[in-house]
């Protein structure tokens, strides 16, 4: 830990911005990003020369600040590289080679190669380390085949998180590999997958005999869950939701907002059960933020524990009952879906408040699966915060080949 | 107070209706017919109403019907919410028929309900406007006498399967108090126009009127009694339905539970998953007691109905609700996409949940009858 | 089945009181209900001879009604002999001798000999059959040393329906018996276990060297578990609740008539929220009754199937969240308690309301944990139901004595 | 808007009031004051006093006290609740001494604090009425002056520790509007009888007065803002003490689900239990940061008070119910008996969420708050 304080750390920033500034017309995303990267100012808890300046994790609030405070244009890490950033920088950090770290690190940043991740497949959901797609040696090379899903981004992305399958006779968490895959190797096909919304969101990705160099695996092999492991938590942080600084902001506002739009309560008696339930949502989501903002300043290592779990799980439920309560403060307005259902891409145009709530409504419902289901959330509560004891394995200290599975 | 006491027959109609349903309407079809611009397969409407007798089930025989009363036809909507049957029989069996059998004059029945039996004729029930809410007294279209009928101007909305229809049944406010009127399918004046619903399989309308020509129907009067009680007739139908819809969520839940396999072993040996599914049982269950107390009121003619067809949509709406959330989260992922169904009944279940109000309201009206 | 039908039963119920009448200054309960027993009108659909006519169960009704009918002396199954008449009768009709039938039926529905029920352990409370009080052969008897808890009624008791351990050698279900138990037998001592209320309505009993003859064993040897599941479903039946054929009835009334004596809704919003709340709440409790009336009719057969644990499941919950909103309803006057923290037997006597109340609310909390927790209910409905497949177990397929327990 | 930041010195001093109650206030203690007469013990609250400070935590070092917020003051609070402490901390050291701090003049603080401070003399805090709520609007007790002083006939209840405090602080109607007036507690017409209480380790009195002396503390004015606050704080300090509680509950809970094997396995490794439980850490920890939000707002002496107390009392009264009510169905049986400790939790969460108004009545305040 080098000893640079907050008033050097928002120097920096500003000599950084008078060298480059995110609001000069000639200067993208990708320029002022790399320079903010070159800086050190990407991700001070990183290390020197990778983005960093080797501070404590909240150190980065001083930069952030001073970047809103002197620029019109903030970039948000979640439209740059929402997934790159979120959990390819960090897993990369923690495994990836030297070589590696200089070479992906950068471009995930400045968003010139966005990053996917492919965990998930058919059969295996909740449980991950149970998937099936499979890697062979072959010479310096793996050839793989499989299907993942859910893979958000895929169809813009440079590369993916692939975790795979090397040795079916190992037992189930012991046999994965973990790869940084390119997805423009050929075999690598990137199909649309629809949601409720009607949107395709997410894909699935078929791996027909795909060739990946083994200097592409991070961590070692064999080592792919527990790698795997250092990305999940990542996304279940970035997943907690709640992270508004201030109260009243995100998603309740939408509530409060249509609430106070449409007359608030006239004082009859269904208004006021309505009421009462818009205060209780109003408090469940104050009380998401600031057990956040707990949770965040008593992490002290800069690696996500289980705690974030318990934020991930408020936010999914939470998320689901504020919209459901948007659809009952819209009455007969509930019935119609402005949106349409069209098959198509996610249009990226901004909806207006009307379509944004009932396309929310709807999204929702996945809040509580991606990512880790409420279920499994509840496990990790259950087994890693109160040590309670793991339910009984029938997949474990068994070759994953002879492992019950779906057909 | 009436008893809920299914008889063989009951059981019988459900098995026919079941059956049918599982053949002409199976997912594919309700997935053709909720994306085509009519919204319902005519062949299989026209089997509906002439081989299985169903649009005229609650029609009495004089009129071209079969003669029964709610029960059955609670029955027919009960499987009907299961199978997410896309048809207008909601709106001309249930809606359209009662309006005109308790509010009709015998000429009315008469021209009316034959038609209407035979699938023949598509009549809706016009009640609700833009801006209003679900409470007769929202209703402030008014109709203007003019040589010898009445005409409307002004617009109705949430029209469950109003565009298209051959005959309109309008509420609106007459000299006389509110009053219900007929209007023609192709009335000069009038102009329908499909919403983009959230619930694909209900098509619902709104529906403009300038200078449109009206009849009222049978005499004039105050039709607010007769409106209430169509309205609890409608609900005490929606919620079978709901019942319906809420059983079939459960059953593909169940299912898909036994199957799944995860941690080497069916997601159903969890207890998350177990216990929820016995949640659902549970909910699924007392949603079925509330529908089916609801119909045998309605069938029985006591005044209780009120009670029960409140107390029927508050917990039917709610218990569809969460059957039809709970089975999208054992889906998990799979329960997320367009091609899975899941999605069809949660959509159904959140719009029934709104349509004629949510179950807070309906907590509200029960409490009245109450007295809390 | 005979053919006796409603008519008949009507006049043979009229012909018994005027035999014996129980509002007769000279007939106690024994004597009416042995008349009614001898005439076969107890039980109609028990065999002749032993309380009933071989009739089906709900033909019962017609006897009930004409006695209510005629009679102002009305005698509850509840009061007379609730557990010996809910679960012991069934059982022995089940599985005892027919000397045991002749012996044991009659005085259990006179009430002359009150039973209780001797399964929970403290080690094993909703895994009954992992009990590990232990018989040991001796000759022509048993000598059955161990510890049973929750037994209601032992202080009053003739007998006790006691599941026990003779072979810990075999898997935890094969190695149960049961007997019904003498509680006048030398070694069993009964002491009062005091609840949350301070009230002990129920008992620790201890066993020491208790000597049991075999002819008092029902059911086979290890085929205890079985003979048990015949008690336990009668028992979840007799849990059920809601079984009030009077829309309205009930715990709801105390919160309804509650509510409406202090005023009902002011127009206030708390009012309004506390309105929507008791109509949900007398929505679910008529609901409760319906379905338990539905599960009754559609009942076939005598014997009560997994659908009875709807009954109990709702039933428990809900009972829990009326007496919560009473305690809410009651605002300030919830924080005293009048009957008081004696640690007592239950007195018997009639409390006022607002003791029924605050002692209700108390009691309620038990009924998730009595009779099958509402977990194992649950367990039920999704196995046995549903048709889930069960849980891992792994105290099925070896030794009980090599099954892990409470030390 | 405060932020929730605790120091090592709020780390220290919970670390050191824990081990103080942990040997000083453990179950047996417990259970021999809640059956006492005096409801505590006189020892241990000198101990608590003089050793650790802590009943003059909030009071200014002129006053005798240690100077320190109310943060601190919370932070005793939530381990007093996490240990079920008898003694009338909440009373003196919260109610009383912030109506003396906020509300007295001069005098009356160098009168009062020290005595309090130093836990020799007990003071209470009268606020509600027979057939009142819980709003400051149906005190109805009417002070009348008389020679030099007031004087009070009527009744007060709830009154927390009110029988056999030194010091009566009663809120009463005067001539310049709700005033807050000292009684001795041995005034003449005094009369204090314990009330039976469903929290035994909560003492409540209701007292009456007939013609009692009585003096206005501090300045005659109206006494609403700082009644209010009072509540507010209390509300806030009543919030601390159910995050303990909770927090105390889940930690029995899931214990014993880690030792008690059924089926051959711990319960805690069924979803049932470790969902209930992974649940209740959830709602646990939101109720600490409730507990907190509302304590760093009191300390901060910002007017977002109002919002932070009733958001705090409406969900910790829910989260400490829940919690207590779990932790009793994990235990099963024993849960239910009086030997365990579980229904001492329970019964002082339903009491605590019933003071001061419950969950319904919070959000009801929180929603004016904001404007809904």
């Amino acid at each position: 830990m080098t000893s640079i304080g907050e008033t050097e750390l928002r120097e920096r920033t500003r000599a950084l911005l008078e060298q480059v500034h995110p609001d000069d017309p000639d200067v993208d995303c990708a320029a002022f990003r790399g320079a903010q990267f070159d800086h050190g100012l990407a991700w001070v808890h990183f290390p020197e020369g990778l983005g960093g300046l080797d501070l404590t994790r909240k150190a980065q609030v001083f930069v952030d600040d001073e970047l809103r405070q002197h620029c019109k244009t903030v970039y948000n890490d979640l439209s740059v590289n929402a997934i790159g950033i979120g959990m390819g920088a960090p897993t990369v950090l923690a495994y990836g080679s030297e070589e590696m770290k200089r070479r992906y690190l950068r471009p995930i940043f400045t968003g010139e190669e966005i990053w996917c991740q492919l965990f998930s497949e058919p059969g295996a959901g909740s449980d991950v380390a149970g998937l099936s797609s499979r890697a062979v040696r072959d010479g310096d090379d793996w050839i793989v085949n499989g299907q993942k899903v859910w893979t958000s981004l895929a169809h813009y992305s440079a590369y993916g998180m692939l975790v795979t399958r090397t040795d079916p006779e190992a037992a189930k968490h012991d046999g994965l590999s973990y790869f940084v895959l390119d997805m423009k190797l050929p075999g690598v096909e990137v199909k649309p997958l629809h949601q409720i919304t009607g949107e395709a969101e997410f894909n699935e990705v078929f791996l027909n005999d795909v060739r990946i160099p083994n200097s592409m695996m991070l961590g070692k092999e064999g080592q792919g869950w527990k790698v795997s492991i250092t990305t999940l938590m990542n996304e279940r942080v970035a997943l907690g939701g709640g992270t508004e600084s201030r109260r009243g902001a995100g998603p309740i506002q939408l509530l409060v907002d249509l609430w106070q739009e449409r007359g608030g309560s006239d004082g009859s008696a269904a208004d006021a059960v309505m009421r009462d339930r818009i205060a209780g949502l109003w408090i469940e989501y104050e009380l998401l933020r600031l057990t956040n903002q707990r949770a965040r300043s008593s992490m002290r290592s800069g690696v996500p524990g289980p705690e974030g779990s318990v934020g991930k799980l408020m936010s999914a439920e939470l998320n689901k009952k504020l919209y459901e309560a948007c659809l009952d403060v819209l009455e007969g307005e509930g019935l119609t879906y402005e949106p349409g259902f069209d098959l198509r891409r996610p249009s990226g145009k901004r909806l207006d408040r009307l379509s944004l709530i009932k396309h929310g409504f709807l999204r929702s419902r996945a809040n509580s699966i991606e990512g880790g289901t409420s279920e499994i959330m509840r496990n990790i509560l259950g087994e890693r915060v109160l040590g309670l004891p793991q339910d009984v394995r029938v997949d474990k200290d068994r070759p994953w080949s002879e492992v019950p599975r779906n057909g | 107070m009436a008893d809920i006491q299914f008889t063989e027959e009951h059981e019988q109609l459900r098995a026919v209706v079941r059956k049918f349903l599982e053949d002409r309407s199976p997912e594919a079809a309700v997935r053709a017919q909720m994306v085509s611009e009519r919204g319902y397969d005519p062949e299989v409407w026209k089997q509906l109403a002439q081989e299985l007798g169903l649009v005229g089930l609650a029609i009495p025989e004089q009129y071209g019907g079969a003669g029964y009363g709610f029960v059955e036809l609670a029955v027919a909507l009960e499987e009907m919410g299961r199978a997410l049957l896309c048809a207008p029989f909601f709106s001309s069996a249930l809606l359209a028929t009662h309006a005109i059998l308790l509010g009709g004059d015998d000429a009315a029945r008469e021209e009316l309900l034959p038609a209407i039996a035979a699938g023949e004729s598509l009549a809706a029930v016009a009640l609700f406007e833009p801006g209003g809410d679900w409470d007769l007294d929202s209703i402030a279209l008014e109709a203007r006498s003019s040589d010898g009928g009445s005409r409307l101007s002004g617009r109705k909305t949430y029209v469950i399967d109003g565009h298209g229809a051959d005959v309109l049944l309008v509420a609106a406010r007459t000299e006389s108090g509110l009053g219900l009127l007929r209007v023609a399918g192709d009335a000069p004046g009038l102009k329908s126009e499909p919403l983009p619903t959230l619930d694909l399989t209900r098509k619902l309308a709104l529906l403009e009127f300038e200078d449109t020509p009206a009849v009222p129907l049978g005499d004039a009067g105050d039709a607010t009694p007769l409106l209430r009680r169509v309205l609890d007739l409608a609900a005490a139908g929606l919620a079978a339905e709901q019942a319906g819809g809420a059983q079939r969520c459960l059953e593909m839940a169940s299912e898909y539970a036994k199957e799944r396999v995860q941690f080497g072993r069916p997601i159903g040996s969890f207890q998350a998953i177990k216990h929820r599914c016995a949640d659902m049982l549970m909910q699924v269950e007392a949603a079925k007691s509330a529908a089916y107390s609801a119909a045998f009121s309605a069938a029985s003619g006591e005044d209780d109905l009120r009670a029960t067809a409140a107390m029927a949509q508050a917990y039917a709406s709610d218990a569809y609700f969460r059957a039809a959330a709970d089975c999208i989260q054992i889906h998990g992922g799979v329960g997320f996409t367009w091609e899975h169904p899941a999605h069809l009944y949660f959509k159904r279940a959140k719009s029934s949940a709104l349509l004629f109000g949510d179950a807070a309201y309906h907590r509200d009206r029960l409490a009245t009858e109450l007295g809390l």
